[in-house]
């Protein structure tokens, strides 16, 4: 691919420690998704739990290029965005667990991640609307003049929804800050991409916005860090929203203790289980003598303490309190009390 | 189990109804993501999609609004659409097309277009599905005129409700609740229907009347029950039927007891409670003898974690205490 | 006209106050098809895009849910957008948006996001507008939790209230009965805000309350007047605010009148006069000298001949009728 | 344009009265709305009255090759597609004065207009419903086997709507048989097209759901007839919809009584009333010396007085019977109570 080649060879002398960093978030967002699926099973995690496995690349390539002011709006697949965009394992976790000690006060669960102090503004259960929320924070921004950047991660499964339609042709119009960034896993549940939509190119659909659009390998983590930080300048130098298309693959079930019937082969997985975006790194980390294999083994290791770190927190904090069941339904509750809860 | 009953869960006997009316009537079809192949998230089409093929039973793309949509063509074009929403919460981006097309083509068009649709879909609290998967809404489709809808409690009714719901010209929402999916009761065996429109007297009493709403029927049932040991006998009300109420049942039943409470786990204000109540209020107001209660879930969006999510619906303790308080008035 | 007031239409009022809202506070920016140099279909920001630009009076391609989902984000993110519907029924295509979301923000997050949102638009039966562009739908607002709504029926409530629900940090409907929209009134020359959440009496009287809904409170304060003649002193209630309800006013006016009409152009059936009968039958129980009355409009979609629209809303005449039906209990 | 001149030889080749009966169909919807504006100014017609003066050639080119059994759906404008699709002007007419003779028995008006007897099945208030309604008498035409059509008639203003992107895609994916209609009148009330899309070529937009889009001459009405034959045939074949954009415009206000506020230049509309598609078949028929002009003028007299004749009997019928008001609302009103209605 030759894109992905030449953004590499410039990421690398652009940025001498950039292919580790990304290489440790992947790691992070990994081992700590292995050990909520492990919790899951036990029991500790309830509602639905939609792991982010073997698609990290595109969460940890894209929000290298965020600050924590700018925005990202996100899925019930959401997980990796939230660790990506900065909120702790320990937060993601309790949340995850039900605790109050959680992201969202324990509130929320795998669907409903809030941590707005670090531009975390929010996962959906529902289809779509986080697509047009990250058009309106696009909006907010350049109302203010602010040059922050509003980024909207969602599936294949909602290109076909109006959401897409409605929010890309908003954005566009108004040359808001947004990056698009939808993950083409193939599948919605388990109804297959090139089954729902007429047209199964997604990046292409941006010229029906008058936007540009890129397609992308969204295993491949430089690949995804190169676009994303062509889509992010453009949008913090007011040019308007960009569609990026990361072609990727969950390895999990859609969501966890669903049964894995029919719907694809165990070719398809394995084949895309070879391209794991983190293998793919780290061989080309430890091909190009880089990094030691021994050094990248340590990372791993101090990866999975702190996942079973977090989840440890998880395990002992606190329900939260049925008394606050009522509480923050409308801004009566003041400022100073959410910032406590 | 008698010869001519069998014992099914909820959804084997809503699925068992939906195959017989598919098999019945040929302009039935299914419309609902993941109810191909699969079966359903919930199981409601296992093994219909071989029976049936993929133009009866329909995987769609993410797209509520749609399909909900383009279902409205079809009835008007004479299909029989069944759009199975899995969890109810999608439906909310079709609104707009349920209530001013779905509600109103037989109106506008005075009755020469109908409108046979039937939309069903998981409501309620419960497994910490949290606040996108636990609503119950079913107050805003009684509000709106040109709907029917039904929470059956039972899978007798679940089953004979839904194939009255498929033949009906009507638009009709189908509203299983989570909690009930895996309920086993005795169906019978033969064919039947169960009239839409009728509430379910399933415990008779004198000293007070529960109106019970799809879940909380089985609490309703229980607090009743525990209540006995007190003496208070209680009659309990399976609502079963939002839209239209059945209120000649509910008063006959106040007539009897004087003390009427509704028990319901959705939002109190403008719910089916406060209908049912205000009628009670104007039509049986020399029935009562003491204020009509109401005893719902609470005022706020679903939370997530257990211990908040046990705190918003309303237990069968808080319908023996709310029985209590009632009797005592 | 005294030196500290002037008299302004509904629609002037409203759109003063929402010009000084903007003027005060940049983050504050309106939404909506036509509303740009045009000024909006009802005048709603006519003058307003020269004084503020594109930017803040922006005209949008129709797309309901898009800018609804579109303003939830810009709320996240600190801005004050206020969505100009022109006719409230096209907010039924963001109902989604809405009920999970925008209602749903502050709860999820603990107050972290704040959600500053006003949702406007005309609403109500009139003018053969016809079924497309005659609804009401307030209860929907007051059974899901999170909302605000205000249904003004005068000048100097329109002015206030936006005002009031423009500084919000919840989001608020402020609805514009189409009828209402001419009607002149005092309203002061000095700044001043309404408080959300207040009903007004509008006239005092010992024999009977009338709870009127927006366009209801003209025909019942008419029909008090009407009734005084005969000797009988009706008290008149403006709601004014939806959600949430004033029980308390309406509370202390039947415990002066024992009697109490609900008399509303919307729907019946768990519309907003359900809510508040089983309120005060509840706690107000022991007030009642007869049951609580509602007066509706007919439970059918409008239709558009004046023949048939005459007859879905409740006339002056009916609001005399239900009174004395009341008085006579 | 080379398309329309093919089309045209062929058009006149294989229907000898083609051009006739077509300008005939145009003449009647020109005429009726022509009266029914005047209607509305002397208070005879209530509520919001769009006329659809200026796009004849649209419906009527396309209606020109639906039966009986295909199935209309269509808009707030949407006189001229009754028209076409066979409701009487007396029907339509009586609907806006709000009378019991009206097809909607005075229960709808201008923007409610329903005749399924003869495959009107409706017109809406809302913008985009019609799109998805017509998908789905598609899907129950492909259900029992049918090779009857469904059109959907929208403006430009519904194309920006998550109703088109999710109507088109599900069309397209299971290949129904749905001519999608759009009337490119280059504005929504007074916002430019141009404005409100971030790509103002509706056409294009087809391939997105991977079917066929046209864009036409909207006001040459022959050339709309031929790639509304194509497309209604593809339809019938079973080969699944099309997307048709016929550029076009509207010569009167967005509705009767708005006044033209600036948002369109005097030239604009000149040049386009200078294009009227009557009056460019008038010339074609007269200059090619198929017609003579005084047997045209006959044709318009008769249409004035058949459109005269409406309005009188529109005016001259009862109004509903305010007791009906409450009939219909569900199916308990008998099927036989809704024929006698
Ligand atoms: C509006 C809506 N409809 C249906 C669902 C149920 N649902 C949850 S996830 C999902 C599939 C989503 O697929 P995609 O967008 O591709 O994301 P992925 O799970 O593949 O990451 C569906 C249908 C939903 N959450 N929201
Ligand atoms: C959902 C919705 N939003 C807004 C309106 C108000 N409205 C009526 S017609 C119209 C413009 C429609 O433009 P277009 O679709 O291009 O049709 P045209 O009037 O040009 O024929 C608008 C905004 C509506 N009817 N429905
Ligand atoms: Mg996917
Ligand atoms: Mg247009």
């Amino acid at each position: 691919m030759s894109v992905a080649q030449t953004v590499h060879a410039a990421a690398v002398s652009d940025h001498p420690d950039r292919e580790l960093h990304l290489y440790k978030e992947m790691l992070k967002i990994r081992e700590t998704e292995l050990q909520l699926a492990r919790a899951y099973r036990d029991g500790h995690v309830m509602g639905a739990c939609h792991t982010y496995v073997g698609q990290e690349a595109v969460a940890v390539g894209v929000c290298a290029h965020l600050q924590v002011e700018d925005a990202v709006f996100s899925t019930h697949r959401g997980h990796g965005h939230a660790l990506a965009k900065g909120v702790a394992a320990t937060e993601v976790a309790a949340e995850l667990f039900g605790r109050a000690t959680g992201c969202s006060g324990g509130r929320g669960g795998s669907m409903h991640l809030f941590s707005p102090e670090v531009g975390m503004m929010g996962t959906t259960g529902i289809v779509g609307p986080n697509i047009l929320q990250a058009v309106g924070a696009g909006y907010a921004f350049q109302l203010n003049g602010e040059d922050r950047v509003a980024v909207a991660f969602f599936g294949d499964g909602a290109v076909n929804n109006g959401a897409f339609h409605e929010g890309l042709n908003l954005a566009s119009i108004w040359d808001l800050p947004v990056v698009f960034v939808c993950e083409n896993n193939l599948y919605a549940t388990e109804v297959p991409f090139a089954y729902a939509a007429g047209n199964p190119e997604v990046a292409m659909r941006a010229e029906g916005y008058g936007c540009p659009g890129r397609a992308v390998d969204g295993n491949n983590v430089m690949e995804v860090d190169t676009v994303a930080e062509e889509a992010v300048a453009r949008a913090r130098r007011g040019d308007g929203p960009t569609l990026l298309e990361c072609k990727t693959y969950r390895t999990r079930a859609h969501a966890e203790g669903m049964p894995e019937v029919g719907y694809r082969t165990q070719e398809e997985v394995d084949s895309w289980r070879a391209r794991d975006p983190i293998a793919l790194l780290r061989s080309h980390l430890v091909g190009t003598g880089r990094v030691a294999a021994d050094e990248i083994s340590a990372w791993e290791d101090k990866a999975r303490t702190e996942a079973l770190a977090a989840i440890e927190f998880a395990k002992a904090s606190p329900w939260p309190d049925p008394r606050t069941v009522f509480d923050f339904v409308d801004s009566s509750d003041s400022a100073e009390a959410a910032r406590r809860s | 189990m008698s010869a001519a009953s069998q014992t099914l869960t909820f959804t084997e006997a809503a699925r068992e109804g939906l195959a017989e009316e598919m098999e019945r009537d040929a302009s039935v079809f299914v419309v609902g993501e993941g109810i191909g192949e699969r079966g359903g998230n919930f199981n409601t089409t296992l093994g219909l999609f071989d029976r049936f093929g993929p133009s009866r039973i329909r995987d769609t793309p993410i797209t509520e609004r749609g399909f909900v949509g383009m279902c409205t063509g079809a009835a008007m074009a004479g299909a029989r659409p069944v759009v199975d929403f899995m969890f109810l919460d999608f439906i909310l981006d079709a609104f707009g097309e349920l209530v001013n097309q779905v509600a109103k083509i037989q109106y506008m068009s005075s009755g020469r277009l109908r409108m046979p649709m039937v939309l069903r879909g998981c409501i309620g609290v419960g497994g910490s599905a949290a606040t996108h998967h636990s609503g119950n809404y079913y107050p805003f489709f009684l509000h709106q005129p040109g709907f029917k809808v039904v929470v059956p409690s039972t899978p007798r009714d679940a089953k004979g409700l839904l194939k009255t719901a498929i033949r009906s010209d009507d638009p009709v929402l189908f509203l299983e609740h989570k909690l009930l999916l895996a309920t086993r009761g005795e169906v019978p065996s033969e064919p039947y229907l169960e009239p839409l429109g009728r509430a379910r007297v399933r415990r008779t009493g004198r000293h007070a009347t529960v109106v019970a709403v799809g879940v909380m029927t089985p609490k309703a049932l229980a607090a009743a029950d525990s209540l006995a040991g007190s003496g208070h006998d209680i009659e309990v009300i399976d609502l079963v039927s939002i839209a239209p109420l059945d209120t000649a049942t509910i008063l006959e039943s106040v007539a009897k007891t004087g003390r009427l409470l509704i028990a319901d786990e959705d939002y109190q204000p403008c719910g089916v409670g406060a209908e049912i109540s205000a009628r009670v209020c104007t039509d049986g107001f020399d029935l009562l003898d003491a204020p009509v209660a109401r005893l719902n879930g609470a005022y706020v969006p679903i939370p997530y974690s257990p211990s908040l999510e046990q705190a918003v619906v309303p237990s069968q303790d808080a319908v023996v205490q709310a029985l209590r308080d009632l009797l005592a008035e």
